[in-house]
């Protein structure tokens, strides 16, 4: 390119990429990652020390009956027990499938509900406050008509998921849409994009961050409704998590109980890192990666 | 009022409006924002538009570039032409790289894949930008951001640019260099631009011709041409002195509405 | 094959029955039936079992309602409900299966019924069998309650689990709650004060009986028959080998809660039950008189509940004495 | 104040109050109150109208034995003997108290864990993903442990309403102080405020929008934790919705079930507009009601 | 190096920076700011800085407003002041009116009521915004939030005043009319102002002064004295020549950075 003049200065191209060197320098910058992964991991292991801790010492009071509050040592001993066991593995495979087939479902429904709800006036006007509270509506409410709709058969399970998730994954939709810029819109109509062209290049991904949100809030409500819901339907040959939670509750297995509920929490845990993975991902493309470094 | 919409019958890469009304919202929350604007906009002319807030730039762009109906008139554009828009705001699209946003309406013109990365180079080497293609807007700058949406206008290939108050929000020292990149583009590529400012000064260094609407109707009160020859610089004495008239007109249009 | 294929008439094609039963030791002669293969055997080639399990009666019957089962072992309370509900038509007592199994445990240092007064004793739930038991009984020993749980002696309706981890923590003074919740309690420490055998006469009251959809009963009488003929053997089964069934309840336990039941609980909890055939119809009404008598509940008609021919059959044919129809 | 003067062009005060006048013109404007309840209540009507009369519908077929699946006119006769009967009233006071204290419980707790955790650098790494993890925990899995903590009483109620919300409401704190924009940060602290009054004049106000989010979901969580939790202390003299509704199911009293579900998502509407009028309000205040109109 | 803090011992209004540096990160990340610069600002003085990005313009308003903290050197103000500083956006709080915004520093000074209702007034009207106190910052144009910044920036009622590109964002018009108000604010308050900008028109527009700033690291590499007389008006000449001559140093600069 040959470079420009100006009221008979030269103009060279250094000017242009030096304003451009000077403008985008010390943008991209930050810790070693093995320093970043140390700085993340000690503090939880240091909570999970002080936790550990502290429950002994509650147990060595001598506070409560051993088996009405159970010592660490139990139930990790108990825990070692369920870990190779295969009551774990088929429940927590049994669990997994249903609360990924539940979920998916309650996915499927939530983007299409948000998705209509967000762009019809009078679908917005007629379920938007309803979606919420369909939220507040406890599971066992739902079994009887799960039962009826879908007889004794994991269906029925995954109609009691998705109607507990299914709410909060359509706000997280609803909410996305309204807050496409318009600006964004008007470009992609003035590029070209129309109708699903639009959806495609434009809405959907600029929803994505507070759609991700919205499933988030859906796994909690999905997985809550799960562990309820498999005790609608107990297949004998099938053992769940959520089944063997209210039986080692309803045996009185108080170590059992404990060692499921930190199987809970690990899934838990695991599943918010994946979430929270894709929303760094999607932030830190959107250059508006918080400064609090989460 | 018969609302006509816009059609296209003139010559490529001229712009025609006859007589365009705009009116927003209805009954007692009607707002008539452009009342009989007619212009013609010849094939490779600079025209810039000046005026005050509200007087209905961004409406007679968004009406060009058929975003919006027409309330009244008409406006003809050459056969098969869809004028490029651009905004004050770069409009980039932050989940896409620069690659990827200036590919946007070369994918949505269903263009192969190998004749879309020809054209992408192509064109970020035009804006001065080869090197940040694999970038994300919020990589660059804000003139380099302008710039890539300049590229991305200029991929739809069109011999029409409407552009709203595209540097209103850069510093001056980018200004200046966006203005001389602009004007390096139109001659190339013979365009015709329809140029929107608040700047009377950015106006007067880039026009072939100055259109003053004024506010609340938005109708055409005033126009000048810039005889100055190119290349101009913005510091220059005569536009400062065209830049003074256009100055004068306008603070008397804005203090019509005071108190 | 689900739903209402049931209708269909009988004898076309093969029939699948749909069995629940709950994985506890009032459930032994469905857990052993199914876990030894007795059901099968009794049912034939023709019929195909399916077996659902829960773990509290309301999903049952909400499951027999909506046409998702044809037949469970339940107790007496969803029984009537089942009954009551449905103006007397969704579902029929085929036959009995256990009886006794409960019990009022209290902490050690109560011994007798004046003792209970101003403490709180826990039930099951409001108005279900016990419930009523308990409040029957402190009526006749002259101590009031209210449904509320006011009165002399305070009832607190909770979940059996929650008795479990109550009591341990001291927050009741007992409870009146069937086995093995029984012998758990008096693990922790409880001391049976009352066995409830011993209010009835023959020391005998229904906990567990096996109800059938009247829809089934109507398209399908030969598969109830065998299926009665399933339970009278099951029943057999449980008391002539009750080390070995025992040991198929633990297991059995375990194959659906993760984790096998206490043989040595089994062993406990086991003499204060009765495994028979006998659904005990009359213990149904007389509970269902006492509810009557505490203003749980208004007068149920109970008449059509029962259906025992087929269970008669069963036993005439095995020689052994027929049950009386109520 | 005088006029000032330009370069000998005399510049009057109508040249800046012109240009106010025309930047600021049209910004406020909208439909009539009475137009716009009306436009926001009909599709409301219409969609109630037409899930009766699709359930009605159904129940015409004949599709389920009528004890199964009660109809509309049989729903709400028993909704109306409910209505009228102080079971419903002294359920709903004893469970609005309990939602009331619970949820109170639950936002302070909520808000000192999300400063806490949004503030602090380590224990965001320690807490940050667990109080997510949390929110997947069921209610019945804390049953024993609030019963070993606090016996039969209410504040075993309100402890497994406390663990149900309060993840969410501090989600809601650390999700708004992370995103108050820097800039006004460093503006009050030039204004001279520092400390509380930095969190009192500028992170409080602003990161109130999310907070507010943070609320709604948190109700949802703790009305299903209620819901469950009223199951754990049946307390004398006060029966309560969350009762009503286990009973209603253990005695198979379908019509009785249904009126209750209608109850609850009445609460739930109810609650959800209060908690949408805030957040309208919030927008309003701020400029960023959405074009949506939502 | 000595990390010396700010401290208060000159005139009052004076502003006094010897040596100032400042490295923002440590180790490999570290970036050398501002390297060692030394500048006095006279009581009633107007200072504007002129350099290209990144060169430290905020960085030394910030270490100035004591929001940051001193890696070198001293900085010097006057017993007891607290300047002032305004961005180049509004930064009001959306939360609150117009009123409730400027009252914020006076309520944080623990005035009485009644005395802040009257200052509100009073610095409303010197930004001419008297009607608008009741109104939210999103009711009001880009130039208008600028002003109520400014009145809230004076409600601090300190005799410095640091601006960090204060009218970058807004339309030229605005702009111009917003120089002439920031004037005469300034010569009736006798206010010394530090301001910062990457226009070099509005630098020659407003300042006695003009510094001009080396980028990376930041150091001071030439001044000049603006001897135009005021009231003066942007499209002069005389500006335009001085404005040239600033931006052709700053084109040098530039350049330096280039390829
Ligand atoms: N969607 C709309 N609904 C109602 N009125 C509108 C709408 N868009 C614009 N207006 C009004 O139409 C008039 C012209 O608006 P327009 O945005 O075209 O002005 P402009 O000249 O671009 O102003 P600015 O310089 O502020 O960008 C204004 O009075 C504005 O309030
Ligand atoms: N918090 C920070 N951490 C690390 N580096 C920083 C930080 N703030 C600024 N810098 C760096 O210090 C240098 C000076 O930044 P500063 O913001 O003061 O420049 P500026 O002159 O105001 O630029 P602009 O004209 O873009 O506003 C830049 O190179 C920048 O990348
Ligand atoms: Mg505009
Ligand atoms: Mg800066």
């Amino acid at each position: 390119m040959a470079s420009d003049t100006l009221a008979g200065i030269p103009r060279t191209d250094a000017e242009i990429s030096g304003l451009d060197a000077l403008e985008i320098a010390g943008r991209e910058k930050g810790p070693s990652r093995l320093r970043r992964t140390w700085s993340a991991t000690w503090p939880k292991l240091a909570a999970l020390a002080l936790a550990i801790g502290i429950w002994q010492a509650v147990v060595w009071t001598g506070w409560k009956d051993p088996w009405a509050l159970p010592g660490p040592a139990v139930v990790f001993a108990d825990l070692g027990h369920y870990l190779v066991s295969p009551a774990l593995w088929d429940g927590l495979a049994t669990t997994a499938r249903r609360a990924a087939v539940g979920f998916a479902a309650a996915v499927a429904v939530g983007l299409l509900l948000g998705l209509a709800v967000a762009r019809v006036k009078v679908l917005r006007a007629a379920l938007g406050s309803m979606i919420t509270a369909l939220q507040t509506m406890p599971s066992i409410a739902w079994f009887p008509l799960a039962i009826l709709l879908f007889q004794l058969s994991e269906q029925a399970i995954f109609f009691v998921v998705v109607l507990g998730a299914a709410p909060s994954v359509a706000n997280g939709v609803i909410h996305g849409v309204d807050y496409v810029p318009p600006l964004l819109v008007r470009a992609g109509r003035n590029l070209g994009a129309r109708g699903l062209g639009l959806y495609r290049y434009v809405i959907a991904p600029a929803a994505l961050p507070a759609i991700v949100a919205g499933l988030k809030q859906g796994w909690a409500f999905a997985w809550r409704s799960l562990m309820a819901g498999e005790l609608l339907v107990v297949i004998a040959t099938r053992t769940s998590i959520g089944a063997q939670l209210t039986y080692a509750r309803e045996l009185n297995e108080a170590p059992r109980l404990m060692a499921i509920m930190i199987v809970i929490l690990v899934v838990g845990l695991l599943v918010d890192s994946a979430f929270g993975a894709a929303d760094k991902a999607i932030r830190r493309r959107w250059g508006v990666l918080d400064q609090a470094g989460n | 009022m018969t609302a006509t919409t816009t059609t296209s019958r003139g010559a490529t890469g001229s712009v025609a409006l006859q007589g365009v009304t705009k009116v927003y919202g209805h009954g007692d929350n009607a707002v008539l924002a452009l009342d009989g604007v007619s212009l013609d906009v010849a094939p490779g002319e600079f025209v810039c538009l000046v005026g005050a807030s509200g007087c209905g730039k961004s409406t007679l762009l968004n009406l060009v570039a058929g975003l919006d109906r027409l309330s009244g008139g008409r406006i003809e554009l050459g056969d098969g032409v869809n004028p490029g828009l651009m905004f004050q705001e770069p409009a980039l699209f932050p989940w896409l790289t620069v690659d990827a946003n200036v590919e946007v309406p070369l994918k949505l013109r269903g263009l192969p894949r190998p004749e879309r990365r020809a054209k992408v180079a192509e064109l970020l080497r035009t804006v001065h930008l080869a090197d940040f293609g694999r970038k994300r807007p919020h990589q660059l700058s804000g003139g380099m951001r302008q710039r890539v949406a300049l590229a991305r206008t200029l991929a739809l290939d069109t011999p029409v640019l409407l552009m709203d108050e595209p540097f209103g929000a850069l510093d001056a020292m980018t200004r200046d260099i966006l203005h001389d990149e602009l004007e390096r583009i139109w001659s190339e590529r013979q365009l015709s631009v329809l140029f929107v400012t608040h700047n009377v000064r950015e106006a007067a260094r880039l026009a072939d011709r100055i259109i003053l609407l004024s506010s609340r109707p938005g109708r055409i009160i005033w126009s000048t041409r810039v005889d100055v020859p190119r290349p101009r610089r913005i510091d220059s004495p005569e536009i400062a002195s065209i830049a003074a008239e256009v100055t004068d007109r306008l603070r008397t249009e804005v203090g019509r509405h005071g108190q | 094959a689900c739903g209402d294929d049931s209708d269909a008439a009988a004898g076309s094609g093969p029939v699948t029955l749909r069995l629940g039963y709950f994985p506890n030791i009032t459930h032994a002669p469905a857990v052993v039936g199914v876990e030894k293969g007795i059901f099968k055997e009794k049912l034939g080639s023709g019929v195909t079992l399916e077996t659902k399990t829960f773990n509290a009666g309301p999903a049952a019957i909400e499951a027999i309602f909506s046409g998702a089962l044809d037949a469970t072992y339940i107790g007496p309370n969803p029984t009537v409900n089942a009954f009551s509900k449905s103006k007397g038509e969704a579902v029929r007592v085929v036959s009995g299966a256990a009886s006794g199994g409960v019990a009022l445990v209290v902490k050690p240092e109560i011994t007798s019924v004046e003792q209970l007064r101003g403490k709180k004793i826990a039930t099951p739930q409001l108005g279900n069998t016990q419930d009523v038991a308990l409040r029957y009984w402190l009526k006749e020993k002259g101590l009031k309650t209210t449904k509320e749980g006011g009165g002399d002696v305070q009832v607190v309706p909770q979940e059996n689990a929650q008795t479990v981890e109550t009591f341990t923590s001291g927050a009741i003074d007992g409870a009146w709650v069937p086995e093995p919740y029984v012998s758990r309690l008096v693990n922790a420490g409880g001391k049976v004060l009352v066995d409830e055998r011993d209010l009835w006469p023959d020391k005998k009251f229904v906990i567990t009986n096996l109800i059938v959809s009247t829809k089934f009963l109507k398209a399908h009488p030969d598969v109830v028959k065998k299926l009665v003929e399933g339970q009278v053997a099951a029943n057999d089964f449980v008391n002539t080998k009750p080390e070995e069934a025992q040991q198929a309840v633990s297991d059995h336990i375990g194959k659906i809660t993760g984790k096998p039941l206490d043989v040595k609980l089994i062993k406990q909890a086991w003499p204060t039950l009765e495994f028979t055939n006998d659904p005990i119809a009359s213990s149904l009404k007389t509970g269902l008189d006492h509810a009557v008598a505490v203003e749980l509940t208004q007068p149920v008609d109970l008449n059509g509940l029962y259906d025992l021919t087929y269970l008669n059959e069963v036993l005439k044919a095995q020689g052994e004495p027929e049950v009386s129809q109520p």
